[in-house]
């Protein structure tokens, strides 16, 4: 087999386009762990941008004036889907308030229902929040005498995602404690924006150190100052 | 020019710039042989890497890079290592534009059988049952008969590889639409009539005023 | 020694060679401070390692590594980076040999309530419930009241974390073991009595002849 | 927080005790897709002992003379859980005539359904399957107006991995297209023995390079000749 072809390069998008390319009310999946692995350009950007009216998943809020912790800032969610908030005093607030509805969601499942969303699994069945409030709403399944929640998928309409370095074709290195969500959240957003800390030439990165195949990725936010 | 080599360059055309696709060994295969140099895609061997390349230079074959059917192969510069199960979270997630594969029978609803005889030849499904549920465009690439048998069917006989209707039929006879109004002939093959392809597949065929005959350049 | 000193050094004692462990934040995290030198373990931050190490000297700190707390940490040589999925894989799928977690409830059951507060406190479960429903071992280090009133109770009139019975409770008064038959009280801490552990518990205690002082070494 | 310790070195294991270890009847899942990526030295090892009615879970038994190949040929094996044998006569052969006992399941389910074994996952929910004999017997689950099976978990009481490297602690790396079932099934075995090509001092794989940690591994095979 000759394989004469091969994958188009990306173009360098500026992040100020990126977020432009974001309608009101779009599901964000927003990679990060407490501000760690986070895409904060792209966060500036839709805040000085705006719009809003976002339902965010990810595992937190951040903390104020850091990461995710700006949307909320800015009142620019409206709903998070996230596994804690205990850090940001301000989500806990407009939670109490009414101004944002929150879902809380075991932090294990909350991985699993994005991967199952971007893997094309109907849903996720998992012991984590049998006989707990979580429980409660959701279809249970009996499998070999044990209770599982069935836990549904979910995507994205934009991926916005933090990596240590890319390659022209988009393919993902990360780094550390700054994986957490965005291998994942890279599978299930219809539109993936992925925010590296370096660009370096096709082949600087070896097949075997790619964790994000850059067939996934739709714009890479050229490099910060 | 053998029925083969006109199948594959016609699937050929199917493909086109960015496109993620996968090719199922044997027929399928032979079709990156016909792609366009200007057509810059990425082929998926889903035992493992993004970004297929070409037969390595002899003497330099590594054990470890192999494609789907174990034969030698190289990676395209920008190319990614994927385990199984990436490998088919692409495919079953949507992120697979195109797969390739050959067929023992396709029936009027655009079903597809192409895993096993029973009672003859059990291979098993391998991952044709993913990637005919799972890819966005599933073309069948087959000749058009099997030992002068119709392998054009009104139903299948053989046990289905997916309940989804593939895309698009190419043989070096016709390229056929499966349809919700059934199997629409959108081409014949170089020479041939439109009253031989009906003579040679057993579904019905719905022939519109428009059937050109199949480019293959 | 102040009361969470004494639950640290306790706890510590519960950890053996080979293990792979997660240390909650707040008090859990301190039992690290007091494993023995010979003791080789490595220490899972869920937010992404294998192999968590001591704060980095001054200057050295990498905003991308941090624990789950958001504390710049290092990690040891043979450390593995993990993303989300695999840390919780890890976790649900049995390979934690065992988590300490602090708690706000815990009942005569041996269930854990210890996420929220209704209409005062909502942090969110984070990874607590998938680390009470999946790690083979679960140790809730706690202080034995919270102003004055008793956490350890008959039934949890806060939200459960899991509905599964934890494997012990180590206080600065008490280390208590949730057994089929009820709470076993195993030890009392320095100094302190058996009618004091349980004039501070909610629930019933069961006492074995053997209740020893607990070594905090 | 300090930690002083650290998780203990592995001891590397000799290829005919690792097959001592295992029990006539053992449920073995083996890495490899058509010979590429398989634990070659453990298998051999195997049928030098003579040791089977094994049940396997793999991606396929090969070809004669080749990785599981030389299982299937050695009468070792009892049943073999595989989504392809087309390569493989004689499986055909040994199925037909009843001597081997063949369940032919979808390549990406399988490796879901070892995943979700290895994961704690009650289950996977896929289409994948639904309208064919693959349903035969299963229960269906209907999602948001979607049809899906629900496939069960795999464990092993043995997971036999194939890698290209290891450290003295047990962690792994794969080369291209020798990743496939392995990293995978490193999850899902009881008892998970590694058959690295190379192994090197601690520190020498970085943290970010490693694929599966070496809390998984519990048996290194020393390297080869």
């Amino acid at each position: 087999m000759t394989c004469t072809g091969d994958a188009p390069m990306k173009t360098a998008t500026k992040v100020a386009e990126a977020a432009e390319m974001i309608p009101e009310g779009a599901v964000l999946l927003i990679g990060g762990f407490m501000a760690v692995g986070t895409p904060e350009r792209m966060i500036d950007a839709l805040v000085a941008r705006g719009v809003g009216g976002f339902t965010i998943v990810a595992n937190d809020t951040a903390m104020p004036g850091h990461g995710i912790g700006k949307l909320v800032s800015a009142g620019l969610v409206a709903k998070a889907v996230v596994s804690h908030i205990g850090l940001n005093p301000e989500t806990q607030q407009k939670m109490i308030s009414g101004e944002m509805e929150v879902d809380l969601v075991p932090q294990g499942t909350l991985v699993e229902r994005i991967r199952a969303g971007g893997v094309g699994l109907g849903g996720v069945l998992t012991a984590t929040g049998v006989g707990t409030p979580v429980e409660e709403g959701k279809q249970t399944v009996e499998i070999d005498g044990k209770t599982y929640l069935l836990e549904k998928p979910i995507r994205g309409d934009y991926a916005l995602i933090a990596a240590r370095q890319a390659d022209y074709k988009g393919n993902l290195e990360y780094a550390l404690t700054a994986h957490n969500f965005n291998p994942i959240m890279a599978l299930a957003g219809a539109t993936v924006i992925a925010e590296p800390h370096v660009i370096v030439p096709v082949g600087a990165i070896p097949p075997d150190a790619v964790k994000t195949p850059g067939v996934l990725v739709d714009h890479l936010l050229e490099r910060g100052q | 020019m053998n029925a083969k080599e006109i199948i594959a360059r016609r699937v050929a055309l199917e493909i086109s710039d960015g496109m993620l696709v996968n090719l199922g060994i044997g027929l399928p295969s032979m079709v990156a042989n016909y792609l366009p140099d200007d057509v810059d895609v990425f082929f998926q061997a889903e035992n493992g890497v993004i970004g297929l390349g070409a037969r390595p230079p002899e003497g330099m074959e590594d054990p470890d890079l192999t494609d789907a059917g174990g034969g030698f192969v190289t990676a395209v510069p920008g190319a990614a290592s994927i385990d199984s199960a990436m490998s088919f979270g692409l495919i079953r997630g949507g992120h697979l534009d195109m797969t390739v594969l050959g067929g023992l029978q396709v029936d009027a609803r655009g079903y597809l059988a192409n895993w096993m005889v029973p009672g003859k030849m059990v291979p098993g499904m391998g991952g044709a049952m993913d990637l005919v549920a799972g890819a966005n465009r599933v073309i069948v690439a087959m000749v058009h008969s099997a030992k002068g048998a119709p392998k054009i069917v009104p139903e299948c006989t053989l046990p289905l590889t997916a309940a989804r209707r593939i895309d698009l039929i190419v043989t070096e006879m016709a390229v056929i639409e499966p349809t919700d109004a059934g199997l629409v002939l959108r081409e014949v093959g170089p020479g041939v009539t439109v009253e031989q392809v009906r003579s040679a597949t057993a579904a019905d065929l719905i022939v519109e005023s428009d059937v050109s005959e199949m480019p293959v350049p």
